[in-house]
């Protein structure tokens, strides 16, 4: 029983929240700031006040936070713990990559870990270097653990809903330069989609673009300005990187002949080289190499006309959709 | 002087740990078992102190010196032996090995490798209980030398802050590996962290699996009644290597015979003697102990090696 | 009454901090400044009580919340600004901004936007002090709620078991953020964390430097006789957000104005009218520091804008 | 003045230390029962005894010893420390990531942090999943910190002595299974070499294989066993992989037309990709698709004849090689 609501992504992420603790009573959601004060962004903003004690705040302590929710998940609750800032991960990696991820396969499938990480990370003008990286391509090495990353309202509830229904570990990578955008018609309520798939965001026959995250913006405004110059491109928004639909690229790739692909991370083992190895290795005939657009392999200065200079702007997207294509 | 059929339980409890750890080190010397072992001799106490204080419904959680707490938690010999074979009948069919198992179908939910993390996972599993009406105390152990990893003083911070149902036992032996815990803290008493965090904590003596028997009841009771954690240092010495291969050179001379005078088998063995148990009661309680793991290691040496083509399964649903 | 020279010297370092972030407030609300601004009003008593006992060859380690800690260390104001504003002049030429600036020619080692993060490399300044005969001393300022990140505690540990010379600064201005540090421990007294590790530890008014100076002057000796660390939780409270932006409304009604009452410059403004300073006196302080901040700021915004083209310099040798 | 000496890895990593301790007074070696014990597994032996306080051992707390070695390098110091399994920096991640990292970009150079974290990773028989992964790709996409992975005892020298003269963060990891290894000639005493570089292990014309790590053992091997076949292999052991030569991959390349990548890491979003790209991207032509061989991607098992199925294997590599020579 689907309807639509007009929402900002921020609001689309606090619907499906909402939806999760009210339709799975075994939900916990929890973080830092997320409970009483409804989250540094607002996003779990009412949700202690309409689901009580399930939603709770915790103390400054990810380890023990991320940790909770491998234990919690463990005996069958589904907890939703949000990490404020992706580079804040770190501090605690070892309960995503050493515990989270080996829960289901150490155990030959008799324990698992049906746990939501909400994240969000990348650049916003000003941010120091420690509250701006793209850690997406940290989490794709890592086996056991799927990750989403969602750049519309209508995504970020879908997806949300699909990682905590999914049981297994997931991150969802959100992004705050979105949470307060502009409004749009969200379908809510309908069916939950299984995990996995991509987003179609351009139609065209030159190039294949391969990108995720906020930088999906840039590239779509990239293409609509070489449009003027008759290059046209499929843009694949790959909203789940783990799975990946390295299908959906391939089929692209084999119609345009070319692939460029585009993330906000820096670009030296970035998740790009993956896209750009598994095209390569299938053999699909190319009529020009691959190309990569990222950010330059530096941390990210605070100054804004700094991180303008490391981080992939529209006009970099342009250029290398022009060199990939040869107009 | 009474006996109680307490005293004679724990006494078989720790000989099933000690056979199994003996047995253990010598399939891993001949060969037949592989890789990083870490054995408990000398710290049986603790386990069977404590898991004949826990319900079928608590969690418990330990590290990769966890054989002996897994048996004591009820789980069969014969499916630890096997997962340390690498067989289809090992608790995890082999992929856990000696220091990554699990067998949640006995409360058992798992050693842990990396110091430490166990105690974050078990306050979640009581952070469950809160909410799913089980009852469930999660239990979490970890040694001396964990105290010094701060996701433990954060999984405590978070238990006590939230009145989470979890039992913190801290095994001290003593020593981290090769490194003794004193040079590597400025006070000794290790529970006094868990006082300053408002925790209720309590010294025990490890060797003696009455006193660590009293201690984990009253905390089982203390959560189970919404009071929260409880930590317990537990003191014991351990009569092996940290893994074996170890060849303790870092103890200083006639330290570890003097902790075998101590250890709790050798200990309780004596008091039972001296309430007027028999020699032969005594010989009939190791024995059982031997029969018993030799038919597990038996049954487990015969069961076929789990199958490489299943390599790929349970990374997901 | 006597009114010591001390007094008059914190009352300008306060207002020096206080000006500072009175503009920086407006210029981020002009759009000048962009991005996550931290201010320290109501917390100046900290920074200047404890920086007035330091010496030229101790480090100094803050956190996000460090424009003040800087100015007081001996960071020329217009360094700082520059640094917010993203000139070439700035201390990091821009590179650091609000968050994350280092100036160590002023022995001001750096801010750090991980909670907690600073500890432990603190700990690394004193470390170095042991060998190195510079007769350093480190400190490092972390809030109450860093008190729950498990670093912290390791970086206590290490520096007890090692007799390192660093002072462990605990800002307790009751939040982390957006949430009450009491309801997130149980034990509101952080300072016993420090006590069960064997740290010399001792909690003072925040909001007065002469008592922070005190206990940060023993702390520097305590760690230079070979000591090794102390622990100091000063309490306070911050009369402004979190971060630029922060509605506080999680602050129960009332309370911000009563914490204005007691915030360190009226407070040394009314101690000082006590003991019989003028009025004249008190405004020309004031009036000089912002003389001074506005003279620096002015200068800050005349610089040229850090050069893009510099972007990719710096990352290694 | 250089002369040679019989060593094992691990004795020709303690050499180097050794001299690393003796000729630069700043440096300080540390970690957990590396002094009075020797460490684990025996490369730091005698050290202590030879240099008193400089060498001692620490608490279990790879957050403090990390973070110490950072703020001991900001300072003037050069400190040497060892996390005794790769898996175990994820517990302190951000201290590598976050904060070492940072240092010098953020300061504008005003500030550097000439650290040296040695480790070892990977899987030996029995190993769990804990102490089992190889994570150097996690490493090699953060911009700031520099690699190198030694395998032969001359380069667990070399590549020790340029790690700890680098004024940058350097990460060693090597490999326990090395370390207790046939004794080999090694050269000591001679000048410190710059970072960088490879090591070209076999010659030949019909595919490059790039490579790294303990591994380059296996990939030997199956060079040896394929040359029976008529396949002639470039063999380029990346001994740094940041800074990584590729030029020497390009150089090769262009000469054999075929690309392997072999590395235990698992796969996906393994440096091998990044590899992959690289030449790709440069468009030198390419008569078969590239290849990579590495773990499937799961965790780790310690059952022996699991952990075979998952990591590669030397025959893996030779179906590898004939697939991409078509030979
Ligand atoms: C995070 C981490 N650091 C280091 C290690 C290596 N390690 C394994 S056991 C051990 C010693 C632990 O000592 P303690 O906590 O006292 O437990 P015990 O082995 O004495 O039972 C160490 C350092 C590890 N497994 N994980
Ligand atoms: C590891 C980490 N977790 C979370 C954050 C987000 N964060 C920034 S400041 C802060 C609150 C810190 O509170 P406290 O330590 O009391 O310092 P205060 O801001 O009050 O000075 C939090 C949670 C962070 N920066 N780093
Ligand atoms: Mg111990
Ligand atoms: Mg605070």
């Amino acid at each position: 029983m689907s309807e639509t609501a007009k929402l900002t992504y921020g609001g689309a992420i606090n619907a499906a929240l909402a939806r999760c603790l009210e339709q799975m009573p075994e939900t916990l959601l929890f973080g830092e700031d997320v409970a009483l004060p409804g989250g540094v962004f607002g996003v779990t903003r009412g949700l202690r006040k309409a689901f009580g004690e399930r939603v709770f705040d915790t103390p400054i302590s990810e380890t023990a936070m991320l940790g909770a929710a491998v234990g919690a998940a463990m005996t069958g609750r589904r907890p939703i713990v949000e990490i404020m800032w992706a580079d804040f991960m770190l501090v605690a990696f070892d309960q995503i990559v050493n515990q989270a991820a080996n829960v289901r396969y150490v155990s030959e499938g008799r324990l698992a870990a049906p746990l939501t990480i909400r994240t969000q990370q990348g650049n916003a003008p000003g941010a120091c270097a420690q509250h701006s990286q793209n850690l997406e391509a940290l989490l794709l090495h890592v086996p056991g653990i799927r990750v989403a990353m969602p750049v519309d309202a209508q995504d970020a509830y879908d997806l949300t809903l699909s990682a905590v229904t999914c049981d297994d570990p997931v991150v969802v990578i959100e992004n705050r330069t979105l949470y307060a955008g502009a409004k749009s018609e969200v379908r809510i309520g309908g069916p939950v989609e299984p995990i996995g798939g991509h987003r179609l965001r351009r139609a065209g026959d030159d190039v294949t673009i391969v990108t995720w995250g906020a930088i999906t913006g840039s590239v779509e405004a990239a293409v609509d300005l070489v449009a003027e110059d008759g290059i046209s491109a499929d843009v694949i928004e790959a909203v789940w990187l783990n799975p990946f639909d390295t299908e959906a690229v391939l089929a692209s790739v084999r119609r345009t002949g070319r692939l460029l692909v585009v993330h906000e991370a820096n670009l030296t083992g970035g998740f790009g080289a993956e896209v750009v190895a598994r095209v390569c290795e299938s053999g699909v005939p190319l009529s020009a190499p691959p190309r990569r657009v990222g950010a330059l392999d530096t941390r990210i200065p605070a100054a804004v006309q700094l991180a303008q200079a490391v981080l992939p702007q529209t006009g970099d997207i342009v250029d290398a959709l022009r060199a990939v294509t040869g107009k | 002087m009474r006996v109680s059929g307490e005293q004679l339980a724990d006494l078989l409890a720790m000989w099933r740990i000690r056979v199994l750890e003996e047995t253990i080190l010598s399939l891993r010397l001949d060969g037949r078992i592989v890789g990083s072992v870490h054995l408990e001799n000398g710290q049986e106490a603790i386990p069977v102190g404590a898991c004949r204080m826990l319900r079928p419904q608590d969690a418990l959680y330990s590290t990769y010196r966890g054989h002996g707490w897994a048996l004591a938690r009820g789980v069969p010999a014969t499916g630890i032996m096997a997962e340390l074979l690498y067989r289809r009948t090992g608790v995890n069919g082999g992929r856990g090995g000696s220091a990554h198992f699990s067998a949640p179908e006995y409360g058992f939910y798992g050693e842990n490798s990396i110091v430490g993390a166990g105690a974050p996972i078990a306050v979640g599993a009581a952070l469950a209980a809160k909410f799913d009406g089980s009852g469930r105390v999660a239990v979490t152990v970890f040694g001396d030398g964990a105290m010094n990893q701060g996701g433990v003083t954060e999984a405590m911070n978070m238990a006590a802050a939230m009145d989470l149902p979890v039992v913190f036992i801290c095994e001290n032996n003593k020593y981290s590996e090769l490194t003794p815990i004193n040079d590597m803290v400025r006070n000794p008493d290790l529970s006094a962290r868990a006082h300053a965090l408002g925790i209720p904590a309590v010294r025990v003596d490890g060797n003696d699996p009455a006193q660590v028997a009293t201690a984990v009841g009253l905390a089982v009771t203390t959560a189970e009644h919404g009071r929260g954690p409880t930590f317990i240092e537990a003191t014991t010495r351990r009569i092996v290597g940290h893994y074996i291969g170890d060849a303790q050179s870092y103890r200083p001379a006639g330290e570890l015979a003097e902790d075998e005078k101590h250890e709790p088998i050798v200990r309780l063995k004596k008091q039972l003697t001296l309430q007027g148990v028999t020699a032969e009661t005594l010989d009939g309680v190791e024995q059982r102990a031997r029969t018993e793991i030799a038919a597990a290691t038996e049954r487990a040496l015969a069961a076929p090696l789990s199958d490489p083509s299943t390599a790929r399964e349970h990374l997901y649903v």
